[in-house]
Order: C-alpha cells, then structure tokens, then sequence
C-alpha cells in the first residue's frame, strides 16, 4: 500500500451543532428517489465531503429517531440530499414541501480523507453511493485531481447524478443491471477493468456493502489503498449510543464519528455476508 | 433548583440516563455539562465487554429497542479516559456499574474507589445476562439485595441502585434493596421488547429481544416510580420516556426527587439544557419555589 | 386463510379484542361481521358491573390507557341482548368472561353453556382487582391455574385463557394454565400504567393506573408472544397495538396462530377489514399458500 | 315538564361512515380559536344539528386517537368546525392547510331533539357551546321556530358565532366576563332573566358542565324543558369502548351514542362538582 494512509487530511472538520432547516425545494428523481434542497447555512459553511447530517424529519413521537443522510452538494448556503424511499421516515421526507422546516444535527463523521499529493482518483458508486460521493468529485476536481468514475445502477432511469459526474470527471463509466444504459452487469466489473487499465492513487467507493467489499478487494489486489463508506443504523450520530459500530482490525469503531468513511484495510467485513468472488 | 440525593447536593434534578451519554464528552458541543444535575456514565463493568452484534437498535413506535450488550473498554480504560475527562468538569460524576456476578459489581466499584472524581455509583441490576441462574438479579428480591449488599460494603459514596421494569411486583424489589442501604433507587431501565422485519422474516434486532425505551414507556414508567416513591423513604430517580420539562414534571409529582433523560438525546442533544430551563420556568410561571416542592405534589 | 384454535376452525385468523368491539352491534355499518375469524365479546360477569368514575382514559404516546372497568350489565343481559343480536349473524362468537372469583368465572360459563351461538370463551384472567389476595389471578402461576382448572370442568366448548404482561416471567404464567387444560392462551391483556396532567396536578384517570394498550405495547407483546408460543404448544392469539397486517404478520412470525386488534378499532372502525384483506394480499404477493405458514415462520 | 320530552324528534339520524375528506379552508378567529371548513359531501347530506364528527387529525402514531367536533354549520358538500386550541390535536388541527387530506367517522351521536310545535325556543351557549348551536339555530329558523341566544364569552373577541345567531335569531343577548361586549357576568344570568321574562317551549344548551347545570336548574325551575350537550373524552366515539359514560337516572349512558345531547332532567350530575347556587 502506498500513498495516503494514516496520513492526515487536508480538510478539517467544524464542530456539529443542533441547526434549524427549511425545505427549498424537493424534486423526484426516479421512482422512490428524490432530491431535497435545504437551507442550512451553518452545516453548508462547515461540511466536508462524506460527512453526513441527521435530520428530524419529524416532530412527533411516531418515528423518533434522526434519520442520517450524506450531503450530495453544497451551494452557497444550501445543502443538497439525494434520498431513496425506503420506510417510514424517507417517505415522510419525500413529502415535504418547500417552507417547511425541520432540523439537524451535523455535519457529522469523518468524510473522505485526501492527502496532499492525490493526482489521480477512482470513485466507484453503487446506487444511492453516489451520494456522498457528489461532494467529493467536486471538491476533488476543484483541486486538479484527475478524477474517474464507475456508477453502477439497476436501470438508466437510476443513474443518478450523472450530470454532476460529467461535468467534473475526466471520465464517467456506467454500468446497470438491465444494459439499458452503459455495460450491462455490475460496477465491480468496470472498477476491476479500471483499476487494471489505468493507475490511481485513491480509490473512494460507496454502495451496498458487498459491493465495497469487493471494489476493496480489487484495489487491495492492485495495490491502491480505499476508502469505504459504510451505512449503519445510527441513534445518536454523535458517538454516545454504539448502535453504529463497525469491526475493525483496531477493534470496535462507530460509523458515526470513527466513520462512516474508513480505510478498507481497516474494515473486519461482516463475516455473515457472503464473501466477494476473487 | 438544588435537590437531595442521599448526602449529595444537586444542581438541579436533571440527570443524564446511563449509556444514553457516553461519559459526556459526545455532549461537549451540545450541552453545558456544568450544568446538568450530574453525568451519569455509561455501564462500566471490570472487563472490557465486545457487546452484542449489530443491528443493535430498531425504531417502534414513539420508542426503541435496543440491545448494546453493554460494550465498554473495561474499568481501568474507563479511568484512564472517562474519567479523567471529566476531571475538568465541574459536575457530580455517577458512574453506573454493570456486573457478571456480584464479584464483578464489587470489582468495579472496588477499583472506582481509588479515584477521586466519583460521587456515587448507579448499580445496574437490570441486565439481562448474568450468572445468577440466567435469571437478571434485579427480578429477584434476594438476588438485588445481595448485589446491594456487597456494594454497600464496598464503598461509603453515593449508592443508587437502578431497577427493571420486567418485574412482577417492582415495590417488592425496591424494598429489598432499600433495605440493604441503597441511597437511591433508578427507574426505570428499558422493558423487553422485540420487533420483526416483515420483509425478511428477521428479528430486527440481532439478539432478537432488546429493552424499549423513549415516550412509549412513559405510562409505565411513571407508574413505577408512582408505587416504587410510595412505599420507601429513599430518593427515586425518575426515568423512561423524558422528552420535555412537562415530561420531568410529570415524574416529579409522582414522586421522583430527581430525574434522568435517556433516548431523547439521540433525538436533541441539546435536551437537557431545555429540560433543566423549562423546570426553571415551570415552577417560576407558577410561583414554586423550589423544584423540589413538586415531588410527589400529585394530587390523587 | 383458515386457521384452527383448538378444535375450531376459523374463517381467518383475525379476531377482535375484547372491551374495543363490544359485541359487534356498534360496528355493523363499518365491518362484515361473517368477515371475522370471531367476535370476541367485551368482558362479562355473573353480575352486572358498574366500571370506574371518570376519566376513564387518556391518551399517551402511541398509546392510550383505559381504566373501564369492565363496566358491563351483568351475563343474563348479554344474553339477552348480545347473544341474541349475534344470533343472526354467521360469525364464531368468543365470550370473553369477568370474575371477582373462581366461583363467579365459573358462574358466567355455566350460564353461558345453556346458550348456543357460543363457540368458546375467553378468561380474562388480568382483571387488577379480583379476591385473590388483592392480586390479579394473571400473576400468579397457582391462581392461574385454579381458575382455568375451574372453567376447564365447566366446559367442553374452546377455553382461552387471556395472560397479563404485567409479570415477571409470562412462560411460567403459560405453562401453568396450558398444564390445566386451557386450549389456546391470549395474549397480551393492557400494560399497567398512568399518566399525569401537569396543568391540574391530577393525574389523568380517575382511578390513577390502567392499563396501556396500542402500537406502543406491541414490542412487548411480541415479545411475550414468542417466548410464550416457544414454551407451549396450543396455540397462541397475539395481540397488543395491531394496527395494520404488517403488525398481523409480525405477531404471526413469532408464533401467533391468530390475532386480535383492539385499540384499532377505535381509530378506524373498518381496521379489521382492512387487515383481513391486507393478510391475504401479503400471503398472495409471496406465494404464500396458508396464512398459516407464517406462524413461527420468523428466520431467528 | 310539558312538551317534547320522551317524544320522536323531527329529524332522524343516517347511518355513520369512514369518510375521507380534505380541507377547504382554515381560519382563525380569536387567539386560540379557528373554523375549518371540510370538504365532506356525505357528512355534509346526512348530519343532523348537535351531531358530531370523529376525526383524525394525525396519521402517525404521535396521536392516535380520533377528535370529535360538534357541526357548527353546513353549507353544501362541506361541514365547518369551530375548535378551540386545547392540546396536540387541536394544535395540528389549527395548522392545517387548505388540501390538506384526513378522515372522519360520522355523523355520530343523538342531536338535538326537536319536537312537533316548537314555536320559541332559547339557546344558551358559553363559550364554544356556540358550536353545536350553530346548525341548530339555522335548522331552527328554517322551520319558522322563534329563536332568542344567549351567548358567553370570558371578552368580546370570543364572542363566537355572532354574525350567524344574529342573521336567524329573534333576538341575541351577550355576557362577557369582563363587560367587553354586552352585559358583565355570566351567561347564566342572562338566562335566569330571559326564562323569566318571556316564554319558551325550549332550551338548549352548550358550555361548560357547571354552566349547563345551571340553566337546567333555571329552565327546571320555571317547568321549561332543557336538553344539554356533554363533552367527555371519547375514545371509540361509536359505542364501544364505554369510555365517555354519564351517570342518568337510566343507569350509565354514552355520551357518544346515546348523546351527547341528554334531556337535562335524565342526568345525573357529577358529584365532585360544586353544585350549582340556587
Ligand atoms: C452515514 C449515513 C449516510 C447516509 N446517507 C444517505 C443518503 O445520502 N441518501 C439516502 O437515501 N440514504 C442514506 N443513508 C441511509 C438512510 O439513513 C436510511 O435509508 C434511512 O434512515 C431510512 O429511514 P426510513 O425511516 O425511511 O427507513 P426505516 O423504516 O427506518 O427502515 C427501512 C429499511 O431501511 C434500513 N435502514 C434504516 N436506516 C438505515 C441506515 N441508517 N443505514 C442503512 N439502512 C438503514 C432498515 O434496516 C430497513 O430495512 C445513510 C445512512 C448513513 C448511516
Ligand atoms: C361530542 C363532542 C363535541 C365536541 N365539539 C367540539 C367543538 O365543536 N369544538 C371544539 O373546539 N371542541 C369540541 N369538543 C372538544 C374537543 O373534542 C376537545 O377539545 C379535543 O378533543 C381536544 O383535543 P386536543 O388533542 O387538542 O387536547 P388534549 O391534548 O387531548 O387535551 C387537552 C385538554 O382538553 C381536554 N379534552 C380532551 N378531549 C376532550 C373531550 N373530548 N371533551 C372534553 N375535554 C377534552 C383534556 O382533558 C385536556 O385537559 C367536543 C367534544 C365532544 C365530546
Ligand atoms: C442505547 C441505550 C443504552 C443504554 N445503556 C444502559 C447502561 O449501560 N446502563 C443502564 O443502567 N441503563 C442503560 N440504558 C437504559 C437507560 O439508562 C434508561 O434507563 C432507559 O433508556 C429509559 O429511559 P429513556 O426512555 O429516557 O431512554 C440504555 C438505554 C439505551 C437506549
Ligand atoms: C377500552 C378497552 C377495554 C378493554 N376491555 C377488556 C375486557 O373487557 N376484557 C379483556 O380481556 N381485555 C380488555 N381489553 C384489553 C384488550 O382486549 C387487548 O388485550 C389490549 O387492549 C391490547 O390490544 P390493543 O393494543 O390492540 O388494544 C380492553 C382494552 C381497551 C383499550
Ligand atoms: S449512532 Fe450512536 S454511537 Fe454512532
Ligand atoms: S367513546 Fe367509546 S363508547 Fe363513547
């Protein structure tokens, strides 16, 4: 393993505050995908990329709980979620409309790290893992890293994000399922053809965590070290509640402030998950 | 806004509920730790604990379950770390203690006594695995009085004892333990639950069961520390579903001297410094002098 | 979408709780009565009950708590009246029976065996205030066996037997009324608590404690459900907070062979149908053939 | 007693069903007080004056519990409910906006009863006892009978309902605690004085319990009929769950189905109420 282990990031973290929201705007992407456009003046200022804000979707007691999503993109004090409706709280989510308000707790956990010196960056997204890596190509590409990126997708018409992809990358790759857009077949396959053809210094993946585990596993194969996003049911999203932990080679870490991004050397997969095929 | 519990003085009757806080210092940013009736710390046993596998929490209606398992670094990480933070705060430190066996209860407590910085302890007898014949020690009267004992013994600082609510007859077990010298009572931990993933046909929780805790169990709650607060002398803290200063109230009619505030930290974590302003005007709204004039004001 | 509760077979496994559907009069314009696996009726005595003062409810979070009573015009009126009315009506009926006593249990029956139009009975077993020494007969294994040994020898017809979750180990509860001969349990009956109105000082029923019921019971109830239908083998009626088939299901993977829905009915009167529709368009969307295969179908 | 007691109202009640309906408007008339108008075709055809409505305000499981409103008025395919701001129910209702969906179980309860040959009637209502008095007194003026109101209120910016008593009603009396608008005092005084002066076949009315205690005692005093509407906190709000009894000399009643509006004299007052001053 070569560059950018261990080694500090050039980003620094602000502290998490408790924050009032409103909704700007809310758009439906795809079925059971949607866009929500926040006032968040205090976490737009603040966040880095791949953390993540907790929000309270709702005031009454029927779901309780904050519900953790990365922020996509920031533009001025705004901040951008890409969601997928799942239960109880992204539908509630998905039913808010602009003016209403909400609030969160954030920016929370440790984003990507990048060290001084990246040059060349592969980021590899599987579904809704496109989102925390939004921020990132950005950030990325507005300090000249090169930057590739695989999306993987079970149709064309969740691709997401691509527009923000192709404007920032020097080259998009698409994979999904059906062929309806892009190579039919995993993500996996296009990382593995990435990483064999070209050379990168960093490798960033988010998605089903299967699917980290394996892009991880390719990467570790050519040598390039990886970050993973890991997603985790999360009470407090502050460190106190060790609902979130994740085995790791230095014991047990929280996703939540210990993560969610990781090295993948780091990581101690599931052992109840199947293993990725080499 | 000052209350008693045995020979310690409070700031105000707002305490934080064990393992709901971690030792405070996920709190910094949120919370004025100075101002807090106390820290009660998360479970501390002699050993390190791994806890349970993941997924640990699950949501349920206006509540959760959880099943940590107790995850802990063991006591003398915990001085080493905890502790010593909190060094620098100025605020009673309530370590809550977690055993095995009564041995392992005693240990803690045994090694906690060599440090300064400790006000009292809050012995959980409500964990659901332990060698007392996989029965908890705090469903059964002889089995709490005999952790109680063992602790009394082994220290002269603040002894609370925290019970749970999977009982039968909790004034039984209060009296039990009251009886061998416990400064206080806690209540209440979390009551067994479980929940079941209908798309996949899992528990939701890898442990199957786990303790709910949040508004769900307030009723319950509040009639435990009701029954418990009528039939000993001792100072209860009252707990289990505080989302509000009413809700503090609410505990504090019934017979609470003080109170704890567990799952709605994870859901503001801002909430005890709400809790311990909205005591404040509660009571000056209604020309109370002292806050302690509402326990067991109900009026029945 | 049969189901079989001892020596009945039933249409669907969706039943009524008792005390939340009367006898199925007051739902005739919201619900197909002969859509029911059965009406299980509200509590009945040998005598007629007046119930508590009120306020008689109040509402908690996800919840609410009742404390009615079992206000009811005694057994010769409900067969009068009752019995008459669902004599019309092509639906199981489940007599859900009130005692002060053994002898008053057995009385109800012993009526109620010279009517027809009655499939089996459903003791209540939970009622808080009842002659066994100011305890609930629910809560002692002894007490709870004496009442179903009683019932058992009044009756061939189906006997249940409803459990309180207000006890510290409900498996011994369950194998103690099911060694009496009970042929089927219930479970579970409301969750004692209360609730405190900080305005007035007073607390919110008159009669300060009853009993939670609602989706904030229902992780315990789950709970209760498996761990109970893992100890014995006749069948096991699930409820506490069913509000959707989701929650039938749910209480059907960790072993119930039917369900009942209480306090649902209260928010939509057209709950049960909805639920029995709901049932059959799970089984059907996953191949599921039989409701029945759900029941302990949870993958542990 | 004379008339009307014990004999057939000239209205008869619809069967009740779930009915989903959606908000028309939302407005506020005092602090703490607002009308919703709904729109509610089937509610609207069949409700009968005094009758109420089951609704459910919130979906979740914050609240679970229906709310019952009385019918203040009807007007083509919509109801309007006047509330008063009390709890978390009526909090969520005042923040309902027009197009927002709930449902309602209803119509349900007994009404009013009106006899053949009612030719003066008098309606008290103290505070939102204008509620149910509303539909009555229109349904009232419709059949020719002869109305005279009187309204309390504790000041004249909660004096509900003016416009609408004053557009059918032979005469209309005020009393405001504070003397804000017409006389200073109780409503009850109001009353004593009209049932002595003139001559009804009639009362009804709505308010507080101690207040209508005290126009039963004065309407039973002069031998004048008197029908009451009772408020108790209602679960099923159709029957079931017996949890809005009050005790009558027919032995325990439901407020929800055999009211909520009771003959005064059937009534049995709750004891740990101070009794009325004779
Ligand atoms: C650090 C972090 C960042 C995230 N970022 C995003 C994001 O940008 N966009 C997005 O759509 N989602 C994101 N998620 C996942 C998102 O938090 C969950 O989908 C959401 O909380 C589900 O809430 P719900 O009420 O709709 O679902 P629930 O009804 O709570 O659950 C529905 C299903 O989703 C699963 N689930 C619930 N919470 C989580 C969770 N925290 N992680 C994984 N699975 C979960 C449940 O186990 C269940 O199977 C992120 C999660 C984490 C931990
Ligand atoms: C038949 C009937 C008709 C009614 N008509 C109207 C109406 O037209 N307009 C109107 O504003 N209100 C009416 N009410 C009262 C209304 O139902 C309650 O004010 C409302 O349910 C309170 O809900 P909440 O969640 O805001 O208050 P909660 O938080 O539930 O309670 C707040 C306070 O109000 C009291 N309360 C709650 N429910 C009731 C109730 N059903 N009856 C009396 N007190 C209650 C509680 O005890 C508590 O003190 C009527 C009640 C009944 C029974
Ligand atoms: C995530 C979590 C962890 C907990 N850990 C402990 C613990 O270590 N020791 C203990 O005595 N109680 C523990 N509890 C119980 C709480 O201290 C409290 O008694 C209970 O949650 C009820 O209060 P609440 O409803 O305000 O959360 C824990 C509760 C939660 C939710
Ligand atoms: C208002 C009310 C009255 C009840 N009356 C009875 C009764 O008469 N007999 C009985 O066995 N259970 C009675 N119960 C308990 C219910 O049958 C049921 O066990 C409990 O409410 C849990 O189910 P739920 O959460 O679906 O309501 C009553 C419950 C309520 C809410
Ligand atoms: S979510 Fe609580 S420790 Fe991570
Ligand atoms: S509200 Fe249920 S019987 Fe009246």
């Amino acid at each position: 393993m070569r560059r950018c282990m261990g080694e500090e990031s050039v980003w620094r973290p602000v502290n998490p505050a408790l924050e009032r929201i409103s909704v700007v705007a809310n758009e439906r992407l795809a079925e059971g995908v949607g866009l929500v456009t926040l006032h968040a003046p205090r976490a737009a200022a603040g966040v880095l990329p791949g953390q993540f804000v907790h929000v309270r979707i709702s005031r009454g007691t029927d779901f309780i709980l904050r519900r953790p999503f990365s922020v996509h993109r920031v533009s001025g004090e705004r901040i951008e979620i890409l969601y997928q409706v799942l239960g109880v709280g992204t539908r509630a989510l998905a039913e808010k409309v602009a003016g209403e308000e909400m609030d969160l707790v954030g920016p929370l956990g440790s984003g990507w790290r990048v060290c001084e010196g990246t040059a060349r960056a592969l980021l590899v997204a599987g579904g809704l893992g496109v989102a925390p890596l939004g921020m990132l190509a950005e950030e990325l590409a507005g300090r000249g890293v090169a930057i590739t990126v695989a999306i993987g997708a079970p149709r064309e018409e969740r691709v997401l994000a691509r527009n923000l992809f192709e404007r920032v990358a020097r080259r998009v790759e698409i994979a999904t399922d059906d062929g309806s857009c892009g190579l039919r077949g995993p993500v996996t396959g296009v990382c593995e053809r990435l990483l064999s053809d070209g050379s990168f210094d960093i490798v960033y993946t988010c998605g089903p965590e299967l699917m980290q585990r394996k892009v991880a596993t390719r990467a570790a194969a050519v040598d390039i070290p990886c970050q993973v996003s890991l997603e985790r049911l999360m009470a407090c999203g502050i460190g106190a509640c060790l609902s979130c932990v994740v085995r790791t080679v230095d014991g047990m870490k929280r996703a939540c402030v210990d993560g969610p991004v990781f090295d993948a050397q780091q990581v101690l997969w599931d052992p109840t998950e199947t293993p990725p095929e080499h | 806004m000052t209350v008693k519990l045995g020979g310690l003085e409070l700031r105000n009757p707002v305490l934080t509920a064990s393992g709901t806080f971690a030792s405070g210092r996920e709190f910094a940013d949120f919370v004025e730790l100075e101002r807090l009736g106390a820290v009660v710390t998360k479970g501390v046993s002699l050993d390190p604990w791994d806890g349970n596998a993941s997924p640990r929490v699950a949501e349920t209606a206006s509540g959760m379950l959880n099943s940590i398992g107790l995850q802990n670094p063991g006591v003398d990480a915990f001085c080493e770390n905890d502790l010593a933070w909190l060094a620098d705060v100025d605020v009673p430190v309530i370590v809550n203690v977690s055993g095995h066996s009564v041995a392992g209860y005693v240990g803690v407590i045994e090694r906690l006594e060599r440090e300064t910085g400790v006000a009292g302890y809050e012995v959980n007898i409500s964990c659901p695995n332990v060698d007392a014949g996989g029965m908890a020690f705090g469903t059964e009267c002889s089995a709490a009085a005999e952790v109680t004992r063992a602790c009394r013994v082994a220290t002269t600082r603040l002894l609370v004892v925290k019970l749970t609510p999977n009982v039968t007859d909790i004034v039984q077990i209060a009296r039990a333990v009251e009886a061998e010298g416990a400064d206080a009572l806690s209540l209440i931990n979390t009551v067994l639950g479980m929940a079941v993933d209908v798309e996949t046909f899992r528990p939701k929780l890898s442990r199957v069961v786990g303790g709910i805790s949040g508004p769900a169990i307030k009723p319950i709650a509040l009639r435990m520390v009701w029954q418990v607060s009528n039939a000993v002398s001792v100072p209860v803290i009252g707990m289990g579903g505080i989302m509000s200063a009413d809700d503090a109230v609410e505990f504090m009619l019934v017979g609470a001297t003080a109170v704890a505030v567990g799952t709605a930290n994870f859901i503001d974590p801002t909430v005890t410094m709400r809790i311990v302003d909205g005591l404040a005007e509660f009571c000056h709204a209604r020309g109370i002098e002292r806050v302690s004039d509402l326990t067991g004001a109900m009026k029945a």
